[in-house]
């Protein structure tokens, strides 16, 4: 089943049959990867299969248990970061981590600063350096402003462009692409190709298909922390890689299901807020899925968030089925049948320290207590009936979530939301780093909620999602509404050009 | 909660869930608060044996006097640890509210007025503290640091040199009185049914369950529809009413109002809720742990005196104590993922197979 | 954001502001000046008031020498918060050092002062040794670590010293004189602070070891992440704030001429405060010894100030702890304000 | 020597002598120098000594200790206390326990302790001190006050007792402030720097406490104001020979406080055995100082202050 590419010299980077388990989990059962200088090499598998863990165990991070680690054929033992930077190995996590009090340059230096005879930071030198990394990537960031407050997107890129800045002969990927938009995406690669063609070897993790097939050359798939195969990515195709990472097949990924649309739910009128978002104005149904799409920092997430009351505007209305919702009081939104699902899971979609059971009834709590008492047995029962409906892979409900791949703690998020029976639902990049198995469920369940006369606003940076599930599109372009599109006319054309352009007039 | 969706069935058979990944025995025995609760009962034990007239039922009624208000402030306290806040104005709140009982007693008030004024400066002392805290947004350790002083300061500026002392006999020997012939005194009786409705709070409400939120994550528990404003206010107003409580037993038990009274109090209520297993940074503990620090550290002062031993000394076992404590915790999670590492290997789950 | 101050040219995307504006900026926004200001308006407010607080030497002596002692603990203090940790021992090691100083001259006649020196801050670093081992090794929660070891150093300071109380008489006259002498009108002990402030501060600043404290109390995570080496970083935190308690111990024993088993007591709270009101945000991260050791001027100074400008010795705590709130308080406001500015800001170049 | 004549008597050789000295603090040479004086007595008798108190000087910490001691049955307490009412409960717990209670120092009210051994009748403390500064300052000009806590019983009453003294004798002398040193060095220290920036006029400081006046001393040796400022109070030969020497005092005044010790510790006994109730009029034998004689109030004076100056410091130590 599996083509082992022929091999030159030895590989830049190998890994065999290795295991790792945090207690009573096992991430790995036995692992392999053997990747080649000047190639892109993806890895896959569904939510928890353990490709984060693996790309931790070669950063120095983790240590394994047991296994083989070569790098260009002699055996390593990592037990710091430290010690694979030295070594070559570059990495960017799937979960940005920065220093949000430093500037985005002290960041994209910190641990090797360029100094002088006396040990004095040499600023100067720092600030060419990072200069000329961003014109490479294109970025706009200031380099002096603090990380604190940059959008997940910009943290992304920051990440990026200090892994790259490293100049390390093997540079992983995991999920880099995730929180970032078509554009963004396309530089990336750029600059990921440029690279390779330098003789570098890159190991990229994706859960995008489109892009795994674009940019790499050979693929290996993993499965419940196993080695399943490895190929060259001409010879393959997605359906057969899909069919190799959920075990079956998996059948369509888009399955927006026509649904009676009804009287408006959500409606926001004339919202604004200095330097975030001007005049929105919009409507969403019952039984309707409107798409909200635009690039990243757009301003979408804030919208969510003003809407559902975590943060204030200056002006406007938001109304559920007629009833005005009242500012900056979440509790309220929630009472009138709003459900938020947030962009950053880790920090506000879930209470990471908490367990799977206290998450999942998280945002239902009143309606589990008798005479105002709430027990850990109610809230069991509750959670039981959810994480099995969504089918959350963990064995015990005290199990803390953060513990969770992040498919699955997506999961528990969705389920939170769903226990609470919502009118409207606003869901903020629903899919993010999640499989394919389990995506198509997400869109499934949207779909199907929909037909039950759910009102649902999804915010999502993929195009196909926007396009497969939303009965209409609205774009957003720095902070203002600048087209309204239906199902019909939405096409990838038109939602770009809206979210590059801004508009003739104003809706 | 109607179902609204309903997943389609996989071909894979429904998963399992077990309420918990560990049995009973060992979730109630290995907590931070039976270790607390266990040495507790061992230095009583100690102490009724190797510590002449320890065992003397006078014992327990001075215990229980002395460590009276840390007892009650602790109560709050532990709730403002666990949202990851802290309240280092109490001590000063003690004081006063015992000042204001004071003066307004010699004023002419009756001790109930009294006692009513300084319960609600204390309401208003906390409320202070929560609004720096969530309205402005501060830090609590600076503002309480600020309020510390403030509070200090009032009242040893409003009483001056003098202690006020003519209380009435009555008000001062119930505050030192006994429940019946069981020596148990009397101040015990609003601490355990306080104690009773801060457990309640915490541990079976979801107010309760919204402060373990907010001291774990507040962006996650804002998200969630928390109110966390609120609930930092509310137990800020809480914390502050309490120490104006412990502060007017303070003054009737001694039957003195004093600026100074209960100075470094705040540090001694902190040492006993952190000892009971409630982490500085939030997000853990419960209120029978913290109880049992309080009680832990009130009897080996008892117990120490008795032996003779000087307070410098207490206070050196306080602060190992204190020290090993959370050492210890930390020592046992390593050496249980020492234990639990690759060898557990083959004792690992085998996923299901799906193919 | 700030993009409308330069466009941005085809070769650096990024805005870029000149090093000058920069500087000016960013001096203007800091923390540091507006305690500064707050500290110089105090001085003026008391000199209009009483000309000696400023102009009599002896005023002028005291203004400088007596906040040198709280700098130097509140350096240290400012170094450990900034990797988010805190030190509530430094009271109890600086009274244990303090009576150490005075035990040294009884017991070791004709021991060279400098030697003293040398064992104070030995005996300080190795007590912050302590708690940075324990801190770091066992990831224990600095709070809770130093909270029992004031406890535990005072408890000791306490055994050892009992009821004994060193007094000037017990001392070298050269010793003592350091306590109060000064260099061309300055006080040594204050010359001693701003040099061990400028090379702090220095450190702090400029060298990739200064920069890794911030980044560590910034995102410990991170930190991890990036291979900072962690533990070394904390010890030597909690080191460099055990000597400077150790040295200020010292100083404290040459000041003040006598010394008993509570000496330093309630330090800790004054450090902490004076670090937080200089702008250490107390969660880790940022702020600067600057800002701390402004922060410690500007409590004692107040303190001195207050009898002066008429406030009554019982009402002078109470003023002081109306003072911290304001300090933090105008902080904040002045950041929102900022923030508000930048968002503003924003708007108008996306027009 | 005692004569079993009395109805307690008959307990004399089995009496419980154990007699526990509880300072108002601990590290303060003041009461080190008493208590050593009260163990020479107990050791003098026969009876078992201890000493016992908190690091810091306040009631509650008091308090705890009493209770333990009325715990431990010992014999007598000897006490100086810390509030005159605050611990009065705790004392007559111990009373009723038996436990004979004597108060040394500072006193308690009345009604709370069977004995008071005083250092020297107030209005005399007051009236040496007020005395000292006006002869240093040639009876004209704004003088300070430099005392303990705010809530110290023995020194507000002295400092009572010496505005009233200087208002009817020293019309000239104004006394313009009385700040508190807490009994604490740093404290003490910072203040007197506050009182003479405070109060450019100033010609003197009083301080009737032995840690302020060591303070104040000290700050006066290094400072412009040395000889010009005068300095006296209530202090030991020991804190201040050297001020003495080079003329920053010239003369402070205080009792023997280790012969207070010897009385209190004495006066002890007599209450365990029952030679004395501490009624007016009861006598007892106090080894070495000889025979007193129980004042009104349950009172024994020790004696008058002594002036300590250049001439006669040498020949003390303590
Ligand atoms: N620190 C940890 N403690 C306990 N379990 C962990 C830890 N890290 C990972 N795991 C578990 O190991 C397994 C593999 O996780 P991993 O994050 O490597 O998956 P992944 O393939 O990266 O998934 P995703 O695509 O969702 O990111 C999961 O079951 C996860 O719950
Ligand atoms: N705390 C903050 N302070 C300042 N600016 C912020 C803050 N949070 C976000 N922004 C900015 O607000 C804008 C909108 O952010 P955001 O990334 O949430 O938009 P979005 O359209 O939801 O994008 P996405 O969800 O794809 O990341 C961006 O310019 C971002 O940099
Ligand atoms: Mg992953
Ligand atoms: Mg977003």
């Amino acid at each position: 089943m599996s083509i082992t590419p022929s091999t030159v010299g030895p590989a830049a980077l190998e890994l065999r049959n290795v295991a790792k388990s945090f207690g009573a989990v096992v991430a790995l059962k036995s692992a392999s990867l053997t990747v080649q200088m000047n190639s892109i090499h993806a890895l896959v598998g569904e939510n928890g299969a353990g490709k984060s863990t693996l790309v931790k165990i070669v950063a120095g991070l983790y240590q394994r248990d047991s296994g083989d680690f070569l790098l260009r054929g002699e055996e390593v033992d990592f037990s710091s970061t430290a010690e694979s930077k030295a070594a070559g190995i570059a990495v960017i996590y799937q979960e940005p981590t920065l220093f949000p009090d430093l500037s985005v340059t002290e960041n994209i230096f910190m641990g090797r600063q360029p100094t002088n005879r006396f040990g004095k930071i040499d600023r100067k030198r720092m600030r060419r350096e990072v200069q000329g990394l961003f014109a490479r990537l294109d970025v706009r960031i200031n380099p002096d402003r603090p990380a604190e407050g940059l959008s997940i997107a910009d943290q992304q890129i920051i990440e990026i462009a200090k892994a790259i800045s490293l100049d390390a002969r093997v540079l992983i990927m995991d999920e880099p692409t995730a929180a970032l938009s078509g554009v963004e995406v396309e530089r990336l690669f750029a600059v990921a190709r440029s690279l390779r063609d330098e003789g570098r070897a890159l190991v990229f993790i994706s859960h995008r298909f489109d892009e795994v097939f674009a940019l790499c050359d050979t693929i290996t798939v993993m499965r419940d922390g196993e080695y399943i195969s490895t190929d060259s990515i001409e010879s393959t195709t997605v359906p057969e890689i899909v069919r190799r990472m959920v075990g079956r097949d998996v059948a369509d990924l888009f399955p927006k299901q026509p649904a009676e649309i009804g009287e408006p739910v959500l409606e926001v009128v004339g919202l604004n807020s200095a330097g975030i978002f001007h005049d929105v104005n919009f409507t969403v149904r019952a039984g309707e899925i409107v798409g909200l799409a635009g690039l990243v920092g757009a301003g979408r997430s804030e919208i969510a968030r003003a809407i559902f009351g975590v943060d204030n505007y200056d002006a406007g209305t938001v109304r559920i089925a007629g009833t005005t919702v009242p500012r900056r009081n979440p509790a309220a939104a929630m009472s009138l049948g709003l459900a938020l699902v947030p962009e950053d899971r880790r920090k506000q979609g879930l209470v990471i320290d908490a367990t799977v059971s206290r998450s999942t009834t998280m945002a239902i709590q009143k309606q589990l207590t008798k005479f105002g008492l709430l027990t850990s047995r109610a809230e069991n029962a509750a959670a039981r009936i959810w994480a099995s409906r969504l089918e959350v892979k963990t064995n015990a409900l005290d199990t803390v979530v953060g513990t969770l791949s992040g498919g699955n703690q997506q999961k528990v998020v969705l389920a939170k939301w769903l226990a609470t029976n919502p009118r409207v639902l606003i869901i903020d990049e629903p899919t993010r780093g999640i499989d394919v198995g389990t995506k198509s469920e997400v869109h499934r369940l949207l779909s199907e909620l929909a037909g039950k006369g759910l009102a649902i606003l999804m915010i999502s940076s993929e195009l196909p999602e926007v396009l497969g599930m939303a009965d209409r599109v609205l774009v957003m372009r720095e902070g203002r509404l600048t087209a309204e599109l239906s199902r019909a006319e939405a096409t990838s054309e038109t939602v770009m050009y809206a979210a590059t352009h801004a508009s003739e007039h104003h809706s | 909660m109607s179902s609204t969706a309903t997943i389609p069935a996989q071909t894979t058979a429904p998963r399992v869930y077990r309420d918990y990944g560990r049995p009973a025995w060992r979730r109630i025995l290995f907590t931070r608060e039976s270790a607390v609760i266990g040495l507790l009962i061992l230095v009583i034990i100690g102490a009724t044996f190797g510590v002449r007239n320890f065992g003397s039922p006078i014992t327990m009624t001075y215990l229980l006097l002395d460590v009276a208000p840390i007892l009650l402030i602790a109560l709050p306290m532990t709730l403002v640890i666990i949202t990851g806040e802290i309240d280092l104005s109490v001590a000063s709140m003690v004081g006063l509210s015992s000042v204001l009982v004071g003066i307004l007693h010699q004023g002419g008030l009756p001790i109930p007025a009294a006692a009513a004024v300084a319960i609600i400066a204390g309401a208003v002392g906390g409320a202070l503290n929560g609004f720096l805290v969530t309205a402005v947004g501060l830090p609590s350790l600076a503002v309480t640091i600020g309020t510390l002083a403030l509070y200090r300061g009032l009242a040893v500026g409003l009483l001056g040199t003098t202690a006020v002392t003519d209380f009435d006999e009555f008000w001062t020997s119930l505050a030192k009185s006994k429940i019946g012939e069981t020596g148990i005194p009397s101040i015990m009786i609003p601490f355990v049914l306080l104690a009773i409705v801060f457990a309640v709070l915490l541990h079976f409400t979801p107010f309760g369950r919204g402060i373990f939120a907010i001291g774990l994550s507040p962006d996650a528990a804002t998200f969630s529809g928390v109110n966390v404003n609120r609930t930092k206010m509310i137990l800020f107003i809480l914390t502050g009413t309490l120490s104006a409580f412990a502060g007017i037993y303070y003054t009737l038990r001694f039957g003195s109002a004093r600026g100074d009274n209960a100075t470094g109090l705040e540090l001694q209520v902190i040492a006993a809720v952190l000892l009971g297993g409630v982490s500085i940074f939030g997000g853990r503990g419960a209120l029978h742990g913290v109880i049992a620090g309080v009680l832990l550290i009130g009897v080996l002062a008892s117990a120490l005196r008795l032996a003779n031993v000087t307070s410098d000394v207490i206070n050196i076992i306080t602060g190992v104590l204190l020290v090993l404590s959370v050492v210890s915790a930390s020592f046992l999670a390593w050496l249980q993922k020492k234990r639990q590492g690759p060898g557990r290997l083959k004792r690992g789950r085998t996923p299901a197979a799906k193919a | 954001m700030t993009m409308t101050l330069t466009p941005p040219s085809a070769q650096t995307p990024a805005p870029s502001r000149s090093g000058f504006t920069l500087g000016l900026y960013s001096f203007l926004r800091a923390r540091e000046t507006s305690i500064l200001l707050a500290l110089i308006l105090v001085i003026l407010v008391t000199t209009i008031k009483n000309p000696n607080f400023l102009f009599s030497p002896d005023g002028w002596r005291d203004l400088l020498l007596t906040p040198a002692i709280l700098i130097l603990v509140a350096i240290g203090q400012a170094i450990v918060i900034i990797t988010r940790s805190v030190d509530l021992s430094v009271g109890s090691v600086l009274g244990l050092t303090a009576y150490l100083t005075g035990r040294l001259f009884i017991d070791i006649p004709g021991i060279p002062i400098i030697a003293v020196f040398v064992a104070g801050i030995v005996l300080g670093g190795l007590l912050g040794l302590i708690n940075g081992a324990l801190v770091a090794f066992a990831k224990v929660p600095a709070l809770v670590i130093t909270l029992g070891t004031l406890y535990a150093y005072r408890g000791i300071n306490v055994l050892w010293a009992g009821s004994d109380r060193i007094n000037a008489s017990d001392m070298p006259k050269d010793f003592l004189a350091l306590g109060t002498s000064s260099l061309l009108s300055i006080p040594v002990l204050t010359i001693i602070a701003v040099i061990v402030l400028v090379a702090a501060g220095w450190y702090m600043r400029n060298t990739r070891g200064g920069r890794e404290f911030y980044a560590i109390g910034s995102e410990p995570a991170a930190a991890e992440l990036y291979g900072l080496r962690v533990t070394k970083r904390i010890l030597i935190a909690f080191v460099a704030c055990g000597a400077l308690a150790g040295l200020a111990g010292v100083l404290y024993a040459a000041r003040y001429g006598t010394v008993n088993s509570q000496a330093g007591s309630g330090f800790e709270l004054d450090a902490v405060g004076a670090a937080v009101i200089g702008g250490v945000a107390i969660f880790g991260g940022s702020g600067t010894v600057w800002g701390a050791a402004l922060g410690a001027a500007l409590l004692l100074t107040i303190n001195r100030a207050l009898p002066i400008l008429g406030v009554p010795d019982f009402w002078q705590r109470a003023v002081v702890g109306v003072l911290i709130i304001g300090a933090i308080v105008l902080d904040r406001v002045l950041s929102l304000r900022q923030t508000r500015k930048l968002l503003e800001e924003r708007d108008d170049s996306n027009v | 020597n005692t004569d079993g004549g009395t109805t307690a008597g008959g307990d004399a050789g089995s009496a419980n002598l154990a007699v526990t000295f509880l300072p108002k603090n601990l590290g303060n040479p003041y009461f080190d120098t008493s208590d050593k004086g009260g163990e020479t007595a107990v050791n003098e008798f026969g009876g078992t000594f201890a000493q016992v108190g908190p690091a810091e000087a306040s009631p509650d910490a008091q308090v705890s200790y009493i209770n333990t001691l009325t715990q431990q049955g010992v014999g007598a307490i000897v006490v100086s206390a810390n509030d005159p009412k605050a611990i009065g409960d705790a004392l007559n717990e111990a009373r009723d326990a038996g436990i004979k209670v004597v108060t040394y120092d500072s006193d308690t009210e009345a009604q709370f302790r069977d004995v008071f051994i005083n250092q020297a009748d107030s209005a005399g403390i007051a009236k040496v001190q007020v005395d000292m500064i006006a002869e240093q300052i040639g009876d004209a000009g704004e003088i300070a006050i430099l005392s303990a806590s705010a809530n110290a019983t023995n020194q507000n009453a002295w400092i009572e007792l010496m505005k009233a003294d200087l208002a009817e004798n020293h019309p000239d002398i104004t006394l313009v402030e009385t700040v508190y040193g807490d009994d604490d060095d740093q404290t003490s220290f910072d203040k007197t720097a506050a009182l003479l920036q405070t109060h450019p006029n100033l010609k003197g400081i009083v301080s009737p406490t032995t840690v302020g006046i060591a303070a104040a001393a000290r700050y006066l040796q290094t400072s412009d104001f040395k000889g010009k400022v005068a300095l006296t109070g209530l202090g030991t030969p020991n804190q201040l020979r050297d001020y003495i020497d080079d003329g920053t005092m010239t003369a402070f005044a205080l009792w023997n406080p280790a012969d207070l010790g010897y009385l209190a510790a004495f006066a002890a006994k007599a209450l365990i055995v029952g030679d004395i109730t501490g009624a007016e009029g009861d006598t007892f034998e106090a080894g070495k100082l000889g025979s007193y004689t129980v004042g009104a109030d349950s009172v024994v004076l020790l004696g008058d202050p002594y002036v300590f100056n250049k001439d006669n410091i040498a020949d003390f130590d303590f």
